[in-house]
C-alpha cells in the first residue's frame, strides 16, 4: 500500500505493479477522451469509482520542438514557440525573444515593451478563457464554454488586427516588433477591457455561487503549499495553494515593475481556489493592460535597430551600404550571438515558462530547452487524484490547465 | 372463458421457460434477464388473479430493485472469474434434476388429488369493488388485522438495512491526512516565508495586502509584492 | 367477450404512440434550438423553415448508419437492450388521461388507454423496468466506460425511484386513489380559500412533493444535472458509447420519450392535467408538459453535473427525509381534516 | 380447455419452485443460487395468490406482500454477504467457499 502521507507518490507503471484484482478496475482514460484536453492518456486504477492510482502518460503530441531549435537559426525558432502552447502563443514568443535578447544584450524600445506586455496579458486572458470554458464543460456546465469562446474571439480579433494571424501569431521578434501598431488598435484593446469585466461577471454568475459547482470543486484536489513547492508547481496551481510566487513580481521583466497590480493567492489550495485565482488574474490582467495603454508612448521605435543583432530597417537597407551588407548576412546566415548560456522565465498563463539557451557563437543554438509550466504542473495529478472519484479526475485535469502541445513540446 | 385459459397458458409457459433459462444459462447476466422475464409474466398472472397491487409490487420490488441489485453485484464481480455451469460435478447435477422430477411428481399427485378446502374468505370481488378496489381492500386489511406483522416487517427491513451497511462497507482507502496544519502563505522570496517553524514576528499592515471576498466564504489574498507573506486561517482543514 | 373497448383502447394507444414519437422528434429540434438560444448560438436552421425538417434528416442519417457490434460484446444482450429501453419508454403514457369521454361516431370513447386503479404505481413500475435497457446495454458493450455508466445508472435509478414514489404518497393520501383519472377528477374541483377561488391543483397543496418529484424525475430520466450514466466528459457517453446507427437512436428516442411521459405525468399529478381556465382540454396538458420540457432544457443549459457520491447523498440524505416528512405532515393534516386526530 | 382452476396456478407454482430448487442444487455460482431462491419465493407467492383468488380472501395476497418484503430484506443481506465474500475470498463459487471453511 502506498503511504499517502508522503508528499511524492508519483507512480510510474514500472515502479508499481498494477495487478488487476477483482476489486480494481484499470481504466484507460485517453488519449482519445473528450476531457483530457487533447491527447493526454491517464491510466486510472479504480476501486468502484474511487481512484486508487493515477498514472499520466504523455508524449502523444511530441514534435521535438527543442530538437528543432538546435537546427534552426535564432529568428526562425520564434514560430516554433507558437506551436508549443498554442492557446497563448504571444506569451511563448515573449519567453523566447526575451531569452535571446538577454543572451545578446539587446533591450527592446520602451514602446515595444509596453505592447509586448499588452499582448502577453491578452494572451493570458485568452488562455484563461479557454481554460474556464473547458474546465466548466468538463464539470458539466455546458453554456460557459460557449460564452468564453465567444469572448476569446475578441482577443483573436485584436491579434488579427495586429499581425494578421489569430492563433499561432508569431508576433514578436528579437529586438521588438517589426510591424507598426495599427492606429485603431489601442481603441480596440480599450473596448475589450471595458467589455470583459461584464463578461467575467456573467461567468461568475453561472459558476461561483452555484451549489453544484461548489460541491464539485471545493475540497477537491487539495495541494498543500509545501507539496506544491516540492512538485515545483507554478502559476495558478501554486498560487491557489497560497504560495506567493509570480515571475512578474519576483523577477520583473519588461516593465512590470512600473505597473500596479496584485497577485491573487488562494487559501485552501483546492480546485475552487485555483478557479478563483484564475478568474481574478483575468481582472488583474485587464488592469495591467489599461495601465499599459495609459503609459505607452504614442509613437517611437518598436525595434532596437541600433543593435547589430537586429535586422536593419528597410529604408536604411536601401540607402546605406553597410546596412545592406548586414541585412544580407542576417538573411542568408543569421546572426551569431555571443557564446554563453541563458535562462529567462516569464509568467505564462499556466505558470513559469522558461527558455534555456546555450549558444556556441554560431547562428543556431547549441541547445534549447523549454521549461513549460503545464508539463511540470501535470506531475501533481497523481497526488491530487489519490482517493478522488472518477469524476474528480476530469475536474483535476481541467484545473491543472494543460495544453498538450506545451506538455509534450 | 377459453381466452383467459389461453392467456394463462401463454404467460405460464413463458414464465416457466424463463425460469428454466435462469438455471440453464451459462452467463449469470443472462440468468438475471431470464428471471426478470419470468417475474414480469408472473406479475401478469397476478393481474388475472385480481391482485393488481401485488402485480405492481412484484414488478417494482423484484424486477425494479432486487434483480437490479443482483445485476449491480454481478457487474462489480468480474465476469471471467465466475464459475461456469458446465464445470464438472455431473453427479450433483444428475441428482438435482432427479430430485426435481421426483418432487414434481409428488406435487402433481398432491394437487390432482386435493380435496381439502378452507372456508371462503370475506372479500369476494363485490366487496373489494365496494371499497374502491384491490389496493383499498388490501390497505384496509393490512392496517387493521395485520398491524403487528407489518410493524415487524418494517423492523426487519430496518435491521436488514443496518446489516447490509455493516456488511458492505468497503475498507476505506487510507485517508490522506492534511499535511498542512500551519496558518501561513509561503513566499519564495521572503526569508521567513519558506521556513514555517519560525514564529511570525510582524504581520504586514492592511495596506500591504488586501483580502478580497471572492466567492461564498472564500477570500483571495491579493499580494502586492513578491516578499509578501501573510497569515492565513484556512490551512489545517482536513480534506473532504 | 366484449371486444369493442379493447379495440378502441388499442387504436387510441396506437395514435398515442405516434403522437409521442412525433413529439419526441420535435423535442430534439426544440431542445437544440433552445440550448442554442441559451448559448448565444443559432442552432439548426438550414433544413426546412427554422430547421423544422431537422428531425427527419437526423432520423435518416441515424438509420442509414452502420450498426456496429463490438467484438467482445455480449451479442444477444447488446442487440436487445436498446429495444427494451425503447419499448418500455412510452408505456407510462398509457395511464395518462387526455380528457373526458368524447363521442366519436356515436360511441363513447374515453380519452385514455387504460384506467387501472394502480395507475401511479404502474407508472413507477414501468419506470423501474426502463433501467434494464441501460444496465444491459452498458454491461453488454464490453467497454469499461459503459460498465461504469451502467453501474452509476443502477444506483441512481434505485435511489431516485424511491424518492419519486414517496413524493407521490401525499397525493395518494389526499385523493384516496392511485388512479390518475381519479386524481385528475379531484383536481378539477375548485378550492375556495378565503375569498379566493383556486383550482385544486396538487401543486398548491403539495408544493414540497412537487419539488421532490421534479428533482427525482430529472434524475430518473438521466438528464442534466443528473446525467451521470452518460456523462460525456467523464464516461464519454456512458452506457451507449458503443452503440451506433439505429440502435443508438433507440436510446435517444427512449430518453426523449421518457422526458415527455414524465412531463405528462407530472402535469397530470400536480398541475391539474387537462384542467385549466376557459375550456378544459388536452391543450392545457400540452402547455403544462411543455413547461416541464422547457425546464429540462433550461437545467441542461445552466447547471454543472453532480458527482456520483453527491448524487447519492442528495437522494438519501436530503430528498428521502423530506419526502418522509411530507408524507407525515400530509397524513396528519388529512386525519385532522376528517376529524380523526 | 375449460376454465381456470386453482390447479393451474398450483402447477405453475410447483413448476417454478422445482426449477428454482434444481437451480439451487446444481449451480455453483452464489448469485445464481440467490436468484433461484428468489424464484422459489416467487413460486410460493403464486400459490398464495391462487388460493386467495379461489377462496375470495385477501389473506393470501397479504402473505405474498410479506414474502416480497422479506425477499427484499433477504436480497439486501444476501447480496451484502456475496459482496463481502467476493471481496474477502475472491470467489463467488459456493464449493470453494465450503472448501475454505474446512
Amino acid at each position: 500500500m502506498i503511504d499517502f502521507t508522503q508528499p511524492t507518490p508519483v507512480l510510474l507503471s514500472e515502479e508499481r505493479q498494477i495487478t488487476e484484482t477483482r476489486r480494481e478496475l484499470v481504466l484507460n482514460m485517453g488519449p482519445q477522451h473528450p476531457s483530457t484536453h487533447g491527447v493526454l492518456r491517464v491510466r486510472l486504477t479504480l476501486e468502484g469509482e474511487m481512484v486508487v492510482a493515477c498514472d499520466p502518460v504523455i508524449g502523444y503530441l511530441h514534435r521535438g520542438v527543442e530538437k528543432l531549435g538546435e537546427s534552426h537559426r535564432y529568428a526562425q525558432i520564434v514560430p516554433w514557440t507558437d506551436r508549443t502552447d498554442y492557446v497563448a502563443a504571444p506569451s511563448n514568443n515573449l519567453g523566447y525573444v526575451l531569452a535571446v535578447e538577454k543572451l545578446c544584450g539587446i533591450e527592446a524600445p520602451e514602446r515595444a515593451q509596453y505592447w509586448r506586455m499588452i499582448m502577453a496579458e491578452l494572451a493570458r486572458i485568452a488562455s484563461h478563457l479557454v481554460w474556464l470554458g473547458t474546465h466548466a464543460l468538463d464539470i458539466g456546465a455546458l453554456s460557459v464554454s460557449l460564452y468564453t469562446f465567444r469572448d476569446r474571439e475578441l482577443i483573436l480579433d485584436i491579434f488579427e488586427k495586429f499581425c494578421g494571424a489569430r492563433l499561432t501569431t508569431n508576433m514578436m521578434e528579437i529586438g521588438g516588433f517589426s510591424r507598426q501598431i495599427p492606429p485603431a488598435l489601442p481603441e480596440m484593446v480599450r473596448d475589450f477591457c471595458r467589455y470583459l469585466p461584464k463578461a467575467i461577471r456573467e461567468y461568475e454568475d453561472l459558476l461561483t455561487e452555484n451549489p453544484i459547482w461548489l460541491a464539485r470543486t471545493k475540497g477537491v484536489g487539495i495541494v498543500e503549499p509545501e507539496i506544491a513547492i516540492s512538485y515545483s508547481l507554478t502559476g495558478a496551481c501554486l498560487r491557489g495553494s497560497g504560495v506567493n510566487y509570480d515571475v512578474r513580481k519576483a523577477m520583473p521583466y519588461l516593465l512590470y515593475d512600473r505597473i500596479d497590480f496584485a497577485v491573487p493567492l488562494g487559501t485552501h489550495g483546492d480546485v475552487y481556489d485555483r478557479y478563483l485565482v484564475r478568474v481574478e488574474e483575468m481582472r488583474q490582467s485587464i488592469r495591467i493592460i489599461e495601465q499599459c495603454l495609459d503609459q505607452v508612448p504614442a509613437d517611437g521605435p518598436l525595434m532596437a535597430y541600433e543593435s547589430n543583432y537586429v535586422i536593419p530597417p528597410h529604408e536604411r537597407v536601401m540607402t546605406t551600404a553597410e546596412d545592406m551588407q548586414r541585412h544580407f548576412i542576417w538573411v542568408i546566415k543569421g546572426f551569431s550571438p555571443p557564446k554563453g548560456e541563458v535562462y529567462h522565465a516569464v509568467e505564462h498563463s499556466k505558470g513559469e515558462l522558461g527558455y534555456y539557451i546555450v549558444s556556441d557563437g554560431s547562428p543556431i543554438p547549441y541547445r534549447m530547452r523549454i521549461r513549460s509550466p503545464d508539463f511540470v504542473n501535470l506531475q501533481s495529478l497523481p497526488y491530487m487524484a489519490q482517493g478522488a472519484m472518477l469524476a474528480d479526475v476530469v475536474a483535476l485535469i481541467g484545473t491543472i490547465d494543460i495544453v498538450l502541445g506545451s506538455v509534450d513540446r | 372463458m377459453a381466452i383467459e385459459v389461453l392467456i394463462f397458458y401463454l404467460l405460464a409457459g413463458v414464465a416457466i421457460a424463463a425460469a428454466a433459462g435462469v438455471v440453464l444459462a451459462r452467463n449469470p447476466v443472462h440468468s438475471a434477464v431470464s428471471l426478470v422475464l419470468s417475474f414480469v409474466n408472473v406479475a401478469a398472472i397476478y393481474v388475472m388473479l385480481r391482485a393488481e397491487f401485488l402485480a405492481v409490487a412484484q414488478v417494482i420490488v423484484y424486477t425494479g430493485a432486487i434483480i437490479v441489485l443482483v445485476l449491480f453485484v454481478l457487474m462489480l464481480v468480474q465476469q471471467q472469474d465466475l464459475p461456469e455451469f458446465h464445470g464438472g460435478r455431473p453427479l450433483r447435477r444428475a441428482v438435482g434434476f432427479l430430485l426435481g422430477l421426483v418432487l414434481l411428481a409428488e406435487v402433481a399427485a398432491a394437487i390432482l388429488t386435493r380435496s381439502l378446502r378452507g372456508a371462503p374468505g370475506s372479500w369476494p370481488p363485490e366487496a373489494v369493488a365496494a371499497v374502491g378496489g384491490n389496493i383499498q381492500a388490501i390497505g384496509r386489511e393490512l392496517y387493521s388485522v395485520y398491524m403487528l406483522p407489518i410493524q415487524a416487517t418494517a423492523l426487519l427491513l430496518l435491521a436488514a438495512t443496518v446489516g447490509a451497511l455493516f456488511l458492505a462497507r468497503p475498507e476505506l482507502i487510507e485517508e490522506r491526512l492534511a499535511v498542512a496544519r500551519r496558518l501561513f502563505t509561503i513566499s519564495l522570496a521572503h526569508p521567513r516565508g519558506v521556513d514555517p517553524l519560525q514564529p511570525v514576528a510582524e504581520l504586514p499592515g492592511p495596506h500591504d495586502n488586501e483580502r478580497k471576498p471572492a466567492g461564498g466564504d472564500r477570500v483571495l489574498v491579493m499580494a502586492r509584492n513578491a516578499e509578501e507573506f501573510t497569515e492565513q486561517p484556512a490551512w489545517g482543514e482536513i480534506r473532504r | 367477450m366484449d371486444w369493442e373497448p379493447l379495440i378502441v383502447s388499442y387504436l387510441f394507444g396506437f395514435v398515442l404512440l405516434n403522437v409521442l414519437l412525433l413529439a419526441m422528434a420535435y423535442m430534439t429540434w426544440l431542445e437544440r434550438r433552445l440550448v442554442a438560444f441559451f448559448q448565444d448560438r443559432i442552432g439548426p436552421n438550414r433544413t426546412g423553415p427554422f430547421g423544422l425538417l431537422q428531425p427527419i434528416a437526423d432520423a435518416v442519417k441515424l438509420i442509414s448508419k452502420e450498426d456496429i457490434v463490438p467484438a467482445n460484446a455480449d451479442r444477444l444482450v447488446f442487440l436487445v437492450a436498446p429495444l427494451l429501453s425503447f419499448v418500455l419508454a412510452p408505456l407510462g403514457a398509457l395511464v395518462v388521461p387526455f380528457g373526458d369521454a368524447v363521442t366519436v361516431f356515436g360511441r363513447q370513447v374515453n380519452l385514455y388507454v387504460i384506467d387501472i386503479n394502480v395507475a401511479a404505481l404502474y407508472f413507477l413500475a414501468v419506470g423501474s423496468m426502463g433501467v434494464y435497457g441501460i444496465i444491459l446495454g452498458g454491461y453488454a458493450s464490453g467497454n469499461r466506460y459503459s460498465l461504469l455508466g451502467a453501474l452509476r445508472s443502477t444506483a441512481q435509478v434505485i435511489s431516485y425511484e424511491l424518492v419519486l414514489g414517496l413524493s407521490l404518497v401525499g397525493i395518494f393520501i389526499l385523493t384516496g386513489s392511485l388512479s390518475l383519472v381519479d386524481i385528475l377528477r379531484v383536481q378539477q374541483r375548485t378550492l375556495v380559500l378565503g375569498g379566493l377561488e383556486l383550482p385544486n391543483w396538487f401543486l398548491l397543496s403539495q408544493p414540497l412533493a412537487f419539488v421532490l418529484f421534479l428533482i427525482a424525475a430529472v434524475a430518473e430520466t438521466n438528464r442534466a444535472p443528473f446525467d451521470l450514466p452518460e456523462a460525456e466528459t467523464e464516461l464519454i457517453a456512458g452506457y451507449f458509447t458503443e452503440y451506433s446507427g439505429f440502435r443508438f437512436s433507440f436510446y435517444f428516442l427512449a430518453e426523449y420519450i421518457n422526458m415527455i411521459v414524465v412531463s405528462l405525468i407530472a402535469a397530470t399529478l400536480f398541475l391539474g392535467g387537462i384542467d385549466g381556465p376557459f375550456v378544459d382540454g388536452v391543450w392545457w396538458l400540452a402547455v403544462k408538459a411543455f413547461i416541464f420540457l422547457f425546464f429540462y432544457v433550461w437545467l441542461r443549459a445552466t447547471l454543472p453535473r453532480f458527482r456520483y457520491d453527491q448524487l447519492m447523498g442528495l437522494a438519501w440524505k436530503v430528498l428521502l427525509p423530506l419526502a418522509l416528512i411530507n408524507i407525515g405532515v400530509t397524513g396528519l393534516v388529512r386525519l385532522w381534516g376528517i376529524g380523526a386526530l | 380447455m375449460s376454465e381456470l382452476t386453482t390447479a393451474h396456478f398450483l402447477f405453475l407454482s410447483a413448476a417454478l419452485f422445482i426449477i428454482g430448487m434444481v437451480g439451487v442444487l446444481t449451480r455453483r455460482n452464489v448469485l445464481i443460487i440467490f436468484m433461484c431462491v428468489e424464484l422459489m419465493l416467487n413460486a410460493v407467492n403464486v400459490s398464495f395468490i391462487g388460493f386467495a383468488w379461489e377462496q375470495n380472501a385477501l389473506t393470501g395476497q397479504i402473505f405474498a406482500l410479506f414474502v416480497i418484503a422479506v425477499a427484499a430484506a433477504e436480497a439486501v443481506i444476501g447480496l451484502g454477504i456475496v459482496m463481502a465474500l467476493s471481496r474477502r475470498l475472491d470467489t463467488v463459487d459456493i464449493d470453494e467457499v465450503r472448501q475454505l471453511r474446512e
